[in-house]
């Protein structure tokens, strides 16, 4: 079963030469501060993410990798400093328009929806493209129905796609804290973002499953071509699967580069890291 | 191993998405209907059906209304009752004012004002959260029960300020023997149970237990906080209106604001939280457990042969501690004690997965 | 005879999921074991039958018994546990998060009759193990960020000085080096005070390297167990749980599609 | 205007305030220290002044020999609720709790009832109940003195209370149950004992309050109403906070009095009723936790 | 068919006003049992079934259901609560069970000829209410003294206070007082603005209309605010011992009106004999006996006890009547002095004659002022305030609402 389900999503593993490249920056960040009363999250940062990469941000803890990610998203407004998404320049956006215009995330302490089952978790995720009225859904009727079988083929495909057949209806608060983990991707991946955020989504998981997770990302970063950035404290995961990689420290940034460049930087080193490059 | 799933395969995402899909429950809902609708209006006393089974299902429409906006969109409401009087008075006005207004749609009419003072309550909810939100619908409650005591007009100039309920006629069928009142609540309650259903198994409905379970979480997602919310405290209005205006009209006939004190919302609370919050199904058992429960123990109490004022005493406190008891057995409420004895009927005769 | 045993223990969540199917375990005094497995395993459910505080999430203990310094404690409640020495670190940080930092980190001395002097010597043990926290001390830690909570609930821990200490998933959200600073600290608490581990991970090399022994648990029951040197060294462990097949350790870029899962099967 | 009427509202407001605050101690103190929001607290008013009254019936004992017995039997019933309701009920979410408390009132109620009676019955402090004669001679303000003595016991109620939370570590603790049960085990709060003393605490808190509310309006079943009062004073000053429920009790007190005196009849009156509620609700509005609450966390 | 006189007893004893239900029916239920004791009515025992009801409508009607078909029938039902009166109000005419509402309810329902099932009997709200003005016109020396003088009336914020503003506001106009209205929100237990109103406004009289917990915290606050208690005249509901017993000394001086004169009656000493000394009496509390609420339940019970009587001259003695046969003796009632006097209640309660347009056969109360330990009649006659007035009222009302609900007045047969 499960076989044959990552068989339909997948073509034979051929794809790594054919990686997409880079595209053009389709997000940049620009001298972004934040703070919180005294407590100073983000100082001055920049840095850019473009279309299709892999971009990763690291960092020790409360360095503000996850205050960066909410910025991005809308849920915190920076007192400084600008967002340009797909060239245009981003005013104050809440999280609603963020997500309008293609942003998806999936969150550090896991935030599913704890009553709903899982299907009912990836079905939320396409919220933002259902438009029968609520009339309608009441009936149950029509269009509405059709809307609503349509999105649970969408729903089904990603359900496949990451292996979590069996579980479809269970409540998700019942679930294994990696399983919640690949749900709540399941959730993100289902607005079809243009640009996933991802906050840590291998902590607490074995190295069996990490691969798994890895391997969901560099597939949807491969077929739909969504831009990612990801947070992860895995030296292994970043270094392996990212294209560049962004370090906070202490809200400032510290380095901006491939992974290769980054893991050879001493202040990244000293900051974070701990051992040196090989 | 009567009932059980194994060998009912979906073969399609729409079998997968009927409400009830297993085969075993399909039947055992439809001859339910046909119990209620054709065996119980012949059998039952008239005590029965006017003095349980109608407010039994007022209630339990009531009852669903509130879970949709407690249960399923996680907005805590103790002003029900409010609700409930804005569409039994808003009905009567109606049907007093514009001569010749289908019954039934004076009920629709009155759910649509509930639903707008509904709104206008549930706007303070975009801020104000838990049993914050919970104590300030208690404004709800005083204000709209003192506006019907201070504004004549509403009561049509009563003296005493009740209102007495003008007959139901519906296309010239006057419902006004115990069983044809019963079958009335009956068909609006099944059919708004059914719309219920709906919303709370498509987007609306996750859209509510998204805000419920996580709001910041539904807002990254995309859902509108505002909107879903006051869309909860709207429909969940409508429910309890009409379910008021059903109590007035089919229930006790002659009201006075008073008859939808805090009291009544505290009783509908009761039965979603006894019932289940988040489950259609809860509201009616629980509405069963809230109705029955005093009756029975009253009938107990009373051919126990005690003396009534101990009788009437030892009712109360039998009734405050099983409310205790069934939350400690299942805190989810009777529906989720339901759904456990189910999962345990499939496993049966293994006691576990 | 061993500082904590688990015995055949069985547990059913919700009255019909079954989720431990008769685990016994071992933690000898002054030893650090590891307790590892898949995701939904049942490791923090064995952590928490052993901690009794399953009862708050509607989970039974069906069979079985827990024994702690040779004494049944599957009856007893978690405050008395403490007391007696056992403290767990729960899955999910769990800080109380209208309180400081260093409120926090004092509940954790609650069971504990210390001077003023001696908590401040405390406090200052934790804030030396995590300076971070220091400078985060006054903030509310329903604020403070993934990695800080979970400092905070580690630090809060070992605020009870306790005997044994049941981890779970100490490195989960924490940046590398601090993960290799906190398991400095449980070889360190270990070796100078005696203290015994039972820790439930997810990052098994990191594991096996300061655990002394080590169980596996697939599905709810325990199978494998063995020193660690002795699990690190399984070919099947280091298939699964340490990424390394027989040709090294493999890019996580270069994972196959179809992957042999080999399951045991109890 | 009259200016001394004026004065005479705003203070009667403000002594009432105070009476309203006294209930609604009982709440904050049970909410802050278990995140339970306790419904069945104005049962608890009602069962503790029947009490020591029934007592002092039953066995023709003075009143100061009643308390006592009816310290006692609080303090057994804080222990039964902690045994019987909430230990089973650890963990669950507050909307279970809640209810298990509605469900503690009736059961207060009835045993209340079964017990003494459902007659009403007087009770009498040794304190009148007559406007003081000093302030209505030097300055024509009639106020009585049972309120300033009740004034003085809240008061102290508070400030004791007040500094047990922020001062010790039991304190503490109660403080760590409230944001999460399990965690608070985890780290060895004796969560049983710990809450059977608050809920014996809260029902000495009751006594205190079913004592002047029951010497003021009679012992009667209505005392269980004036938790009613006590809930606008409760969501204005926050449900966390000590200090909240006298400033919010004074603040409800005074503006709904003034209220009803001034604004009241020019809408038929009466307004008393949701006034207190509606205010509160517009504050909310500014704050969504109260004067002095603790803010609500929300964060991803 | 049982031989069984069978009444309904929806009561409530338990919740906020259960010290008036406990007292209401037990006087009712010691009534019946010395009937009983004494071989009923004509030879015809009386039985009974109580039912819980929490003073709560919809419980209430759910009692009533009940009730109402157990022992082959109920033939009278009394709730004692508006609510619930109100609930059952239009299940009356067609379950043909005849309902009194003893000193409470809609005043309109008087009229039999659109409420032909419907008793409020001995005195209506706005009786009560007329005769309240008459009393103090004549305490202040005449109706014509009453002009210029200053009334407040404070009322439980509801139906019930609002009930008697009609037949109030017409007075004020024809007597010339001046008419302040201030409304009390339920249940009352905080009425300090109330009463600095009333301080400053210098009424002459205040009337309490008031119930429940809200009588003794008026009281109170008057005491607080230095009102003088003699200067408030309290509807029945605010004049019984529950109302001014826990308030001590406060309500010394302070005056009720009443349908019972208080005092000990041969009714009640027998009463006292042959059941309570026998431990076979209703009453937790035989202290309880003669209080206000058991007076008024003994005198309800008589009423009826008279209306069987009636109703089995003209059907047949020594028979249970049914519902509609007592309906027919409750609206021929003649309960004069002499029939009061045989059945050792002389003066506990005015006589009362009823007719198809008057179901309510007399209107007349009484003052009581408490001494501190017990109620005092402080008018020695019955007090009958301005009927034609309410009659015509009665009439207006009454008729909309035949009309609202298309009902041909008519007096039954
Ligand atoms: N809403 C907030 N209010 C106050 N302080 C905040 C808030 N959000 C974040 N902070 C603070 O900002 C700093 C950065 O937090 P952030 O969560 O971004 O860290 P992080 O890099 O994600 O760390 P980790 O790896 O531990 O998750 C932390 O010190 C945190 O305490
Ligand atoms: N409260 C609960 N109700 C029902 N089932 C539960 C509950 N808690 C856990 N489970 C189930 O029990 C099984 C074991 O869960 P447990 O949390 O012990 O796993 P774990 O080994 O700690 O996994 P992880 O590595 O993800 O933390 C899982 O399948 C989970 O779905
Ligand atoms: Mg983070
Ligand atoms: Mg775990």
């Amino acid at each position: 079963m499960t076989e044959s389900a990552t068989m339909q999503m997948n073509e034979p593993d051929v794809h790594f030469s054919t990686r997409r490249q880079a595209g053009p920056v389709i997000l940049d960040l620009q001298n972004i501060s934040l703070s919180f009363g005294g407590v100073k999250a983000l100082t001055n940062i920049s840095f850019d993410v473009r279309q299709h990469e892999i971009r990763a941000i690291i960092g020790p803890n409360g360095a503000g990798k996850s205050s960066m990610l909410n910025v991005i998203n809308g849920v915190y407004r920076p007192q400084q400093g600008q967002i340009v998404y797909r060239g245009e320049v981003r005013g104050n956006m809440d999280c609603h328009t963020a997500a309008k215009s293609g942003i998806a995330r999936t969150f550090q302490n896991i935030a599913l929806f704890k009553g709903m089952t899982v299907l009912d978790n990836i079905m939320t995720g396409r919220n933002l493209k259902m438009k029968s009225s609520f009339l309608m859904q009441a009936l149950y009727w029509g269009p509405a129905r059709r809307e609503e079988i349509a999105h649970r083929i969408k729903a089904e495909e990603i359900i496949d796609f990451l292996e979590i057949q069996a579980i479809r209806k269970t409540p998700v608060g019942r679930l294994p804290y990696g399983l919640q983990k690949r749900v709540e991707l399941g959730r993100a991946l289902a607005a079809e973002p243009e640009i996933l955020l991802l906050d840590e989504p291998m902590a607490g998981m074995n190295v069996e499953e990490k691969q798994d997770m890895c391997r969901f990302i560099l597939d949807v970063n491969d077929q739909f071509g969504t831009t990612i950035v990801l947070i992860e404290h895995d030296m292994g995961v970043v270094m392996d699967i990212s294209d560049r990689v962004v370090v906070l420290d202490y809200g400032r940034k510290i380095g901006d580069g491939t992974p290769d460049e980054v893991r050879c930087n001493q202040d990244v080193i000293n900051a974070y890291l701990g051992v040196g490059c090989a | 191993m009567l009932y059980r799933e194994a060998g009912q395969f979906k073969t399609s995402y729409e079998a997968d998405g009927q409400i009830f899909p297993i085969l075993q429950d399909r039947v055992a809902l439809l001859a339910m209907m046909a119990l209620a609708i054709v065996a119980v209006p012949l059998c039952a006393s008239a005590y029965t059906l006017s003095a349980i089974l109608i407010p039994f299902l007022i209630f339990s429409l009531a009852a669903i209304g509130l879970n949709i906006l407690t249960g399923y969109a996680g907005q805590l409401s103790l002003g029900t009752a409010a609700f409930m009087a804005v569409g039994a008075f808003a009905s009567y006005n109606f049907i007093l004012r514009l001569p010749g207004l289908p019954v039934l749609l004076a009920f629709v009419l009155g759910g649509l004002s509930a639903a707008l003072v509904g709104i206008a309550f549930g706007l303070p909810s975009l801020r104000i959260r838990g049993f914050y939100l919970a104590a300030s619908t208690l404004a709800t409650q005083f204000f709209v029960v003192w506006c019907l005591t201070k504004i004549p007009y509403l009561t049509n100039y009563s003296a005493s300020g009740v209102i007495t309920a003008q007959p139901i006629v519906i296309l010239g069928h006057a419902f006004d023997t115990p069983e044809r009142k019963y079958l009335l609540v009956l068909c609006v309650v099944a059919v708004m149970a059914l719309l219920a259903k709906n919303m709370v198994r498509s987007n609306v409905g996750r859209s509510w237990m998204a805000v419920r379970d996580m709001d910041v979480a539904a807002e990254v997602i995309g859902f509108r906080l505002m909107r879903t919310k006051l869309l909860a405290f709207a429909v969940s209005s409508f429910y309890c209106g009409v379910a008021g205006a059903l109590y007035a009209y089919a229930y006790l006939g002659t009201v006075e604001p008073e008859a939808y004190n805090l009291d009544l919302s505290f009783r509908i609370l009761f039965m979603i939280i006894i019932g289940g919050v988040g489950s259609i199904l809860g509201s009616f058992l629980g509405a069963a457990f809230i109705v029955l429960l005093p009756v029975m123990l009253n009938v107990i109490a009373h051919s126990l042969l005690l003396p009534t004022s101990v009788a009437s005493n030892l009712e109360l406190m039998v009734f405050g501690a099983l409310i205790i008891f069934f939350l400690i057995v299942e805190p989810h409420g009777l529906a989720r004690l339901w759904q456990i004895g189910k999962e345990k009927l499939r496993l049966w005769p293994f006691p576990h997965e | 005879m061993s500082y904590l045993s688990v015995n055949n223990v069985e547990v059913i969540y919700d009255h019909v999921i079954l989720v431990l199917k008769g685990v016994s375990l071992q933690v000898p005094e002054g030893k650090i074991v590891a307790l590892l497995g898949a995701n939904g395993a049942g490791k923090s459910t064995t952590l928490k039958t052993i901690s009794t505080l399953l009862r708050g999430e509607r989970g039974d203990v069906t069979k079985g018994e827990v024994q702690f310094k040779g004494e049944r404690v599957d009856h007893l409640t978690p405050n008395e546990l403490v007391k007696r020495g056992l403290s767990q670190v729960m899955e999910g940080r769990h800080c109380f998060g209208h309180l400081s930092i260093e409120e926090n980190l004092l509940t954790g001395a609650y069971t504990r009759h210390a001077s003023r002097a001696e908590l401040k010597a405390a406090l200052e043990k934790v804030y030396h193990y995590f300076p971070r926290l220091k400078e985060r001390r006054t903030s509310q830690a329903g604020y403070t960020s993934g990695g800080e909570q979970q400092m905070c609930a580690i630090g809060r821990a070992l605020m009870a000085r306790p005997s044994m200490i049941l981890l779970d998933e100490p490195s989960m959200g924490i940046a590398p080096q601090i993960v290799e600073e906190i398991f400095g600290i449980v070889k360190d608490l270990n070796s100078k005070e005696n203290v015994s581990f039972l820790l439930a991970e997810q990052n098994t090399a990191i594991a096996l390297r300061y655990a002394d022994f080590g169980y596996i648990l697939e599905n709810g029951r325990v199978v494998m167990e063995g020193t660690a040197a002795a699990l690190s060294g399984n070919e099947d462990v280091k298939e699964f749980y340490l990424g390394v097949s027989g040709a090294g350790r493999k890019s996580f870029r270069d994972m196959k599609f179809y992957r042999r899962r080999k399951r045991w099967l109890a | 205007m009259n200016l001394n009427f004026f004065f005479e509202v705003l203070i009667g407001g403000l002594l009432s305030g105070v009476m309203y605050a006294l209930v609604a101690i009982g709440f904050v103190l049970i909410y802050k220290a278990s995140g339970v929001f306790n419904f069945a607290q104005g049962a608890m008013v009602y069962f503790a002044a029947l009490t020591c009254v029934g007592v002092t019936e039953k066995f023709g004992v003075s009143l100061w020999a009643a308390i006592p017995v009816t310290i006692v039997v609080m303090i057994l019933l804080g222990i039964a609720v902690e045994r019987v309701v909430l230990r089973p009920l650890v963990n669950q979410p507050e909307i279970t709790l809640f209810m298990a408390t509605i469900g503690m009132a009736f059961f207060i109620e009835g045993l209340a009832q079964l017990l003494w009676g459902a007659g009403v019955r007087k009770l009498e402090l040794p304190i009148e109940d007559v406007p003081s004669e000093y302030l209505m001679e030097k300055y024509n303000i009639v106020v009585s003195q049972f309120d300033i003595t009740a004034a003085a016991v809240c008061g102290l109620l508070v400030t004791a209370l007040a500094l047990l939370f922020s001062k010790t570590k039991v304190g503490r603790a109660l403080r760590a149950v409230a944001d999460d049960h399990q965690a608070a085990l985890a780290v060895g709060i004796p969560l049983k004992r710990i809450w059977a003393v608050l809920w014996s605490v809260a029902g000495l808190v009751a006594l205190v309050a079913g004592l002047l509310w029951g010497a003021r309006n009679g012992v009667q079943f209505a005392l269980t109403f004036v938790a009613l009062k006590a809930l606008p004073v409760l969501i204005l000053g926050g449900f966390t906070s000590m200090p909240g429920a006298i400033v919010g009790g004074l603040i409800i007190g005074a503006s709904e009095k003034l209220a009803e005196v001034f604004i009241g009849p020019y809408v038929g009156g009466g307004i008393e009723g949701w006034f207190p509620y509606v205010l509160a609700l517009l504050f909310l509005l500014v704050r969504p936790e109260g004067l002095f609450g603790e803010k609500i966390i929300r964060r991803i | 068919q049982p031989a069984d006189q069978y009444i309904a007893l929806p009561s409530y004893r338990v919740g906020p006003y259960a010290a008036g239900g406990s007292g209401f029916y037990g006087g009712i239920i010691d009534y019946f049992n010395l009937v009983n004791l004494s071989g009923g009515v004509n030879g015809v025992k009386i039985s009974w079934e109580e039912c819980e009801t929490e003073y709560n409508p919809s419980r209430g009607v759910e009692c009533y259901e009940r009730l109402k078909t157990k022992n082959g029938g109920a033939t009278l039902v009394e709730p004692l609560s508006t609510g619930v009166a109100y609930g059952i109000l239009d299940r009356l005419a067609v379950d043909r069970i005849p309902m009194t509402m003893i000193g409470y309810g809609r005043s309109d329902a008087a009229n039999g000829k659109v409420f032909p099932y419907v008793f409020p009997l001995i005195t209506s709200y706005w009786n009560q209410a007329a005769a309240m003005i008459k009393y103090l016109g004549d305490k202040n020396g005449g109706m014509d003294k009453l002009k210029g003088k200053k009334i407040v009336h404070l009322y439980h914020d509801s139906a019930f206070g609002k009930e008697p503003l009609p037949v109030l506001e017409a007075l004020a106009k024809q007597h010339g007082f001046e008419l302040i209205k201030i409304p009390v929100t339920p249940p009352g237990s905080e009425q300090q603005s109330q009463w600095l109103q009333i301080r400053q406004a210098r009424p002459d009289h205040v009337i309490l209309w008031g119930w429940g917990s809200m009588n003794a915290v008026a009281i109170k606050t008057a005491q607080r605010n230095g009102f003088p208690r003699d200067k408030i005249l309290g509807v029945w509901w605010a004049g019984s011992e529950e109302d001014t017993v826990p308030t001590g000394d406060a309500a010394k001086g302070y005056t009720a009106m009443t349908i019972n004169t208080p005092g000990n009656y041969p009714v009640l000493d027998e009463i006292r004999k042959k059941l309570y000394a026998a431990g076979k009496g209703n009453l937790a509390d035989p202290n309880r006996i003669g209080s206000v609420y058991h007076m008024r339940g003994v005198s309800a019970a008589i009423l009826w006890v008279e209306a069987m009587r009636a109703a089995q001259d003209k059907y047949g003695k020594g028979k249970r009547v049914s519902g509609e046969q007592l309906r027919w003796g409750l609206e021929n009632l003649n309960v004069d002095e002499a029939r009061l006097k045989a059945i050792g209640a002389l003066n506990m309660l005015p006589p009362v004659k009823t007719s198809c347009e008057d179901h309510e056969g007399s209107g007349a109360v009484k003052v009581q002022q408490w001494d501190g330990k017990k109620w005092n009649a402080i008018t020695p006659n019955w007090i009958v305030g301005d009927k034609a007035l309410t009659r015509k009222l009665l009439e207006e009302t009454s008729n909309a609402y035949a009309a609202e609900k298309k009902i041909t007045p008519a007096c039954l047969k």
